[in-house]
């Protein structure tokens, strides 16, 4: 095993874990996705799981928290065996799960789906002022400013992730089980989170702590499990684990560099390049204001802010996917509206949504036709369809996107969050767009495949395309860009490029109201 | 003078007999209408009997009615809010179906349900020579329904007339159709077939004609549609007879009605119509070729 | 730019009813002005009694509907279990009158209540353990309350015993300060459903499960007994619609009720309830099932339709005001 | 990746059935034994002929509600929207006739495909462009075209004139090599709509615009339009059955459709497809309907149901058709 050289953690040498599992094997359908897995999770520790896309963290993860019943294997808690038979056995008895997707009703607001289930009433009138404060006194605490009484709905996805982790947090809990509560997260948001999870460890609580970003396991990990094609690698102390080595047990070699090459720098400082697309003074009412921005052609534009700044809106206004105004739009210099996602889709603009499951994918549906859902003319010139050619098309989004799977004819839903994201991106480009717009375009992507989705969006922009990349991640947008725009609450606050692009800049932008020649000015200097 | 205000609370056109009933009562109006500008008919339909009991609370919350004409779509639920509108004053007239309190009716049209069943019994108890096997399709769960078919089974009491089967098809000529394709996949022998409304009769005749079966010999419905009296004009064997349950009876009642506010001497009593047998003999005097029904 | 963070609070909806329920209600105001232009009488105070006096039957089962409908269900045997029920409670009532006289009458509504209790369940159970599609479950057990209460009147009426009529009549002609009581039992029980739906655990409960089922059941609710209690206060609410409902018409047929659901479905959907469940407005419905009421009113006091499309232009009425109602929204 | 070759590749749906999908079928299959047991004449060529052919309408029906269905509407003014394309299309040949003779047939059946299409762009406009949930939009269209039926005929029958009712019999009592003809349509009409929905763009629209309307939006599909040709689909379907139905009675009345909606959702969704959209299946959707017919027929060929309790009979096997149909997708 390619961990040999690294101390395995020595188990049970402190007090009984609070929850351990013993040999767990999942199947569905005859497909086994996880085998033999054995844990334990001890109270005031923070255990990090990690693996590739569909290594099978997020199955584990069910079930242990009762969510799915395991094929073999047992639980114990307290060294006592427990059966869950629904996610509410395992969660009267203190375990809680913030899921990879976000599981809320839309259709009701904040606190209620806090106290979905375990609602405060007095005499049975139900007390809502109680759960108000209660919710929003939880929502602070992790540092999400939304309503208690917005319409989930009407939230962001990143206050959706937020308000997931409160929920979960909210009453007495012994062990916590975190499923990549940080991927949709920015910076600011990421920070206090962290910060609250080790409180929860030092309180007491046993966390289990999922991630991709492997910058925060070694932050915050105490041991970390390893996953691979649904066994297990080890369990290994943190003390000394770097990313690179984790990611290297991860894939089962060694693991070279995550970003590519940059781009010839020559032609970014000349910026004579022609504009792709131009934007001029967009407003999308509600989120963005007096927004200008032009995208050269072979360019890769960061777009950089904190939750609700108004990027994604921008975005979907300039599609017609929401109300907005604009002064002039120009796409390869002629003057351009699109009136719907079609018509954009048909002059060249591909936009990849953040919120694949409820806007991406649809789940229940098999790959093929998600894959060419938005490319149907195309792919198909006919009316009629071609399914051989479809099945080419997604041999070869497979291959080249490496998307993880059991079964061809599997559904959208039942792939790892991972791999459906990969999916998206491929669908996305089937229609081969010359501007492409993406949003988070590695959310619970693995860091092998996310220097693939990077090389990826390399390869693009070297046969002439252009890429617009909205991202939470900072590094990711450094490592990635040509030219960071930073968005602040609705507005463009600053433009970074070359030297200047450093997190601090970034991150001094996305919160301060320096004005963009304050900027522009520090950009000069840098 | 002061205008009078006749109106006419009727079942909206569901079938053809209700139809018929909707097409008479609108051209009785028109026609009182314009020839006495004392008198005002409004005619309203409603698709039940809570939607009827509505609709003369309606009328007589808002206008004063010197008269109520009206066909009930049940006897018990309408006997009280009629009963209200009498104590108000007005004259009430009652089409068809009798309220359960006689006492509240000045004027009373009706046609024989019983007769209509009991006649054309008798007929197929004659010609048959008092045996045979029969199939009978009934309409809807209502008192009508009831009627017809008790007076038919009174009518072949004692012959060995005998009823194989008997089953609901809503007096509508589709579901008369299904139910008669699965009468004679039941049944071999079938000599005679009854339906209680002549809409269903149709579905049952072209039910018959498709199988090309010959045991049938009489197919026989009830309510003198057009289209059925043209048969028996016609002196078809399957068909020669029909009962007659017209429709323009509400025209009757209108007019009595008019002619008590509009004659000078009061109209009161009862009037029921017969259900005679129409035979080739008399058809043409049952025939109205302009109605719809 | 606090402002920009942080969506906008939301009015809570309950008691108080917030701008963006409104819709129903100025749907019914642009209703009744449309029909006083039309027809000066429309608003005479007798008028407007008996109006909202009779959209109290199916208000009152529309409210029990908001509770299925926003629990993701949806019923469609209401009108036949109305006319069932009816007819058990006749039955009894007429057995036992000879015996105990007019204390008949309390044991019928509460062999009513029962039977609506039980007819509820059975929907439930069916749908929720059965696991069925609700629209086929109830259209199902729909044909089987029909043919039930064909059954018990031998296909003819069932009438109300003459010595108890008038002891029972009150309970729809009589009033209470001027307030005709089925009125006053339709605002009781939207009383009662609005705090249940919008001020306790079950409501809370009935319209996750609607919204959201996968969160309901991971949130540790059981979705199956929700939803079945919600098929259960409807089968309450159809009982106490038919306690009102007897003495008006003094008795069952085999076509009472029918097509009721339709209108039952109608009233809640104008009111604002979403058919597919996770929103729930009592005074919507109630809003709705008195709009229904005053459309059909309309068309008997208006005289320049035809008797043939008195269909059709409540047809296009119903739509006009799920124009109003969703316009209002934007 | 491994292991991708080792899973078994699942049947495509479409042509071939595949087992996940047989439960209509099973559920028919079962059907027809019972049937047998009760009584052999059930399965004599004759009755299954009368049977099947029967269930043409409501199947051709049915099959323009799957796609409605799948694309996330519902439709219930097509029972009225049948008995209004019947009533055109008979007062278009009658007046024909007398100038044109017998190609006043040919006329009819295209003036009923355009009257069907036009309704159903009427249904789909309101839904889509005035954002009206298709439940009440389409009860709304449901009084509508019956009115203008009623209207039409004066509210009574319009009968096919008499010079033209023998050419037009056999288009549904006619046959081919012994298949009924309107059996053969409607497996024309089946083929051509598996087609559309399994195997062309539009049919993967629908279907998504059905499951997630948000990521049909986002994948650039205009979702009102595919709504909106969903019920144009329906509307033309509606006009074929209609064509098919005139011979059989010759006429149109008020009663022609009544409540065929509630059949045509029953044998859609007893079909498998899903009413919450998303899911569309064509031939269990034919199964559908010949299900329901053939559970009509079962209650008059047996003898030991009264004819008062038909309708729970029916009921009772069509919620158990409904749990055999699930049970086989366990
Ligand atoms: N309901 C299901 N039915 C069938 N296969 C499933 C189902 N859920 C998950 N799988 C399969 O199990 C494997 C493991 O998935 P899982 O979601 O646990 O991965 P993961 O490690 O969480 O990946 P990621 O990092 O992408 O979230 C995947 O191959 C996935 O396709
Ligand atoms: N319908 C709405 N009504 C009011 N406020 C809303 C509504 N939808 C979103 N918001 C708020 O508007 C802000 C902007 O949304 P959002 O976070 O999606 O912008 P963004 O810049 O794309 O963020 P992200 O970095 O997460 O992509 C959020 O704070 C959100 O709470
Ligand atoms: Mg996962
Ligand atoms: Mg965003």
């Amino acid at each position: 095993m390619s961990g040999a050289s690294l101390a395995l953690a020595p188990a049970g040498d402190t007090a009984e874990p609070v929850l351990r599992a013993e040999h767990l094997a999942k199947e569905f359908s005859g497909v086994r996705v996880l085998s033999d897995v054995s844990l334990d999770i001890r109270a005031g520790e923070i255990h990090a799981v990690i693996g590739e896309n569909g290594a099978g963290k997020s199955t584990l993860m069910r079930l242990l928290s009762g969510y799915l019943k395991p094929s073999e294997g047992a639980l114990f808690m307290d060294g006592a065996p427990v059966d869950f038979h629904a996610p509410a056995d395992a969660q009267a008895a203190g375990i809680a799960l913030v899921h990879q997707e976000i599981l809320l009703a839309d259709a009701l607001t904040v606190t209620e789906n806090i106290f979905i289930g375990r609602e405060i009433a007095r005499f049975g009138r139900l007390d809502e002022r109680a759960m108000r404060e209660a919710a929003a006194a939880q929502l602070a605490e992790i540092g999400c400013k939304v309503s208690p009484t917005a319409l989930v709905r009407d939230i962001s996805l990143a206050n959706r992730q937020l308000v997931q982790i409160a929920k979960a947090l909210l009453g007495t809990r012994r062990v916590v089980i975190f499923d990549e509560p940080t991927a949709v997260l920015t910076h600011d948001e990421v920070d206090p989170l962290l910060d609250i999870i080790v409180e929860l460890k030092q309180r007491g609580v046993a966390i289990l702590y999922i991630s991709h970003r492997l910058d925060e396991v070694e932050r915050l990990a105490d041991r970390v499990t390893v996953l691979r094609d649904g066994r297990m690698v080890g369990t290994y102390d943190a003390q000394g684990l770097t990313p690179h080595r984790m990611a290297s047990l991860m894939v089962g070699r060694e693991f070279a560099s995550l970003y590519p090459a940059r781009q010839d720098p020559a032609r970014l400082a000349g910026g004579d390049a022609a504009p792709a697309l131009e934007i001029e003074n967009a407003h999308v009412p509600g989120f963005v204001r007096e927004v200008s921005l032009t995208l050269h052609k072979g360019e890769i534009l960061g777009l950089a802010g904190m939750i609700g700044a108004g990027r994604t809106e921008l975005f979907e206004g300039l599609l017609g996917l929401r109300p907005a105004s604009f002064g002039a739009v120009r796409l390869h210099g002629e003057l351009a509206a699109f009136r719907s996602p079609a018509h954009a889709a048909e002059l060249g603009i591909g936009y990849l949504t953040e919120d694949r499951k409820g806007k991406g994918l649809l789940l229940e549906e098999r790959l093929a036709p998600n894959l060419t859902l938005a490319a149907l003319d195309r792919v198909h010139p006919a009316a009629g369809l071609d399914l051989a050619r479809e099945a080419q098309l997604l041999d070869r989004a497979v291959a080249s996107y490496d998307i993880r799977l059991r079964s061809r004819e599997a559904k959208a839903g039942q792939l790892s969050g991972g791999n459906q994201q990969k999916l998206l991106l491929a669908k996305v480009m089937l229609n081969e767009p010359s501007v492409l717009i993406i949003d988070e375009p590695t959310r619970g992507i693995d860091i092998a495949n996310k220097s693939q989705i990077y090389a990826f969006i390399h390869a693009l922009v070297r046969e002439g395309r252009s890429c617009i990349v909205i991202s939470s991640e900072m590094q990711e947008l450094i490592g990635l860009c040509d030219r960071i725009l930073v968005m602040r609450a609705g507005r463009i606050n600053g433009e970074l490029a070359g030297e200047a692009m450093t997190e601090s800049n970034v991150a001094l932008c996305a919160t301060s109201s320096a004005t963009n020649e304050n900027i522009s000015g520090r950009t000069s200097d840098g | 003078a002061e205008k009078k205000t006749i109106a006419v609370s009727i079942p909206a056109a569901d079938h053809g007999w209700t139809a018929g009933v909707v097409y008479h009562a609108n051209a009785a109006a028109k026609e009182i209408n314009k020839a006495f500008p004392d008198l005002e008919v409004i005619v309203k339909t409603s698709p039940s009997a809570s939607a009827q009991v509505s609709a003369i609370e309606d009328l007589s919350a808002t206008r004063k009615l010197d008269a109520l004409v009206i066909l009930p779509h049940s006897s018990e639920e309408l006997t009280t809010p009629v009963k209200t509108i009498k104590e108000k004053g007005s004259f009430i007239t009652v089409v068809d179906r009798g309220l359960n309190d006689p006492n509240i009716q000045d004027l009373y049209v009706a046609g024989d349900n019983i007769a209509v069943g009991f006649n054309t019994a008798k007929f197929l108890v004659e010609k048959m020579g008092g045996k045979g096997n029969l199939v009978v399709l009934r309409g809807i769960p209502t008192v009508i329904d009831d009627e017809r078919i008790k007076g038919f089974q009174d009518g072949i009491k004692g012959s060995d007339l005998k009823i194989l089967d008997i089953q609901y098809a809503n007096w509508n000529s589709d579901e008369a159709f299904k139910l008669m394709q699965d009468y004679l996949a039941k049944y071999p022998q079938i000599d005679a077939v009854w339906a209680n409304d002549d809409d269903m009769l149709l579905g049952v005749l072209e039910a018959i004609k498709q199988s090309g079966r010959k045991d049938i010999k009489f197919a026989l419905g009830g309510n003198g549609m057009k289209e059925i009296i043209e048969k028996v004009m016609a002196g078809d064997a399957m068909t020669p007879v029909e009962t007659p349950y017209p429709p323009s009876m509400i025209k009757t009642a209108i007019y009595l009605t008019a002619a008590h506010f509009a004659g000078h001497a009061p109209v009161r009593g009862s009037l029921k119509l017969d259900a005679p047998l129409i035979t080739k003999a008399n058809a043409a005097e049952y025939h109205f070729p302009d109605s719809p029904f | 730019m606090a402002d920009l963070a942080a969506a906008p609070p939301r009015a809570q909806h309950g008691w108080s009813i917030g701008w963006g329920d409104a819709g129903p209600f100025l749907a019914l105001a642009a209703l009744v002005l449309i029909g006083f232009l039309i027809n000066p009488d429309f608003l005479s105070a007798n008028n407007i009694a008996n109006v909202v006096t009779r959209s109290a039957f199916i208000g009152i089962i529309a409210i029990g509907a908001t509770f299925v409908i926003s629990s993701g269900g949806l019923d469609l045997s209401v009108g036949s279990m109305a006319a069932f029920i009816t007819g058990v409670m006749i039955l009894v009532m007429n057995w036992a009158a000879p015996s105990v006289g007019t204390a008949a009458i309390p044991l019928g509504m509460a062999v009513a209540l029962v039977t609506g209790i039980a007819c509820g369940l059975l929907n439930g159970t069916i749908v929720t353990i059965g696991r069925i599609e609700p629209f086929i479950a109830t259209l199902g057990t729909m044909g089987i309350f029909r043919a039930l209460i064909t059954y018990m009147t031998d296909g003819g009426t069932v009438a109300i015993d003459r010595s108890l009529r008038d002891a029972y009549r009150p309970v729809y002609f009589g009033d209470v300060l001027g307030v005709p009581i089925p009125i006053l039992v339709s605002l009781a029980v939207a009383l009662v459903a609005a705090y249940v739906l919008y001020r306790t655990r079950y409501g809370r409960r009935c319209v996750a499960v609607g919204a959201n089922e996968d969160v309901a059941r991971y949130s540790g609710i059981s979705v199956a007994r929700v939803r079945t209690m919600a098929f259960v206060i409807q089968g309450a609410c159809v009982a106490i619609a038919a306690i009102c409902y007897v003495p008006r018409l003094g008795a069952a047929t085999p076509t009472t009720g029918l097509l009721w659901e339709l209108q039952v479905i109608t009233a809640v959907v104008i009111g604002g309830t979403a058919l597919r469940g996770g929103r729930g407005r009592v005074w919507g419905t109630v809003a709705g099932a008195v709009i229904l009421e005053f459309i059909a009113n309309l068309m008997v006091l208006s005289d320049f339709v035809s008797e043939y499309l008195v269909a059709a232009v409540q047809g296009v009425i119903i739509i006009i005001a799920m124009l109003i109602q969703r316009m209002s929204k934007r």
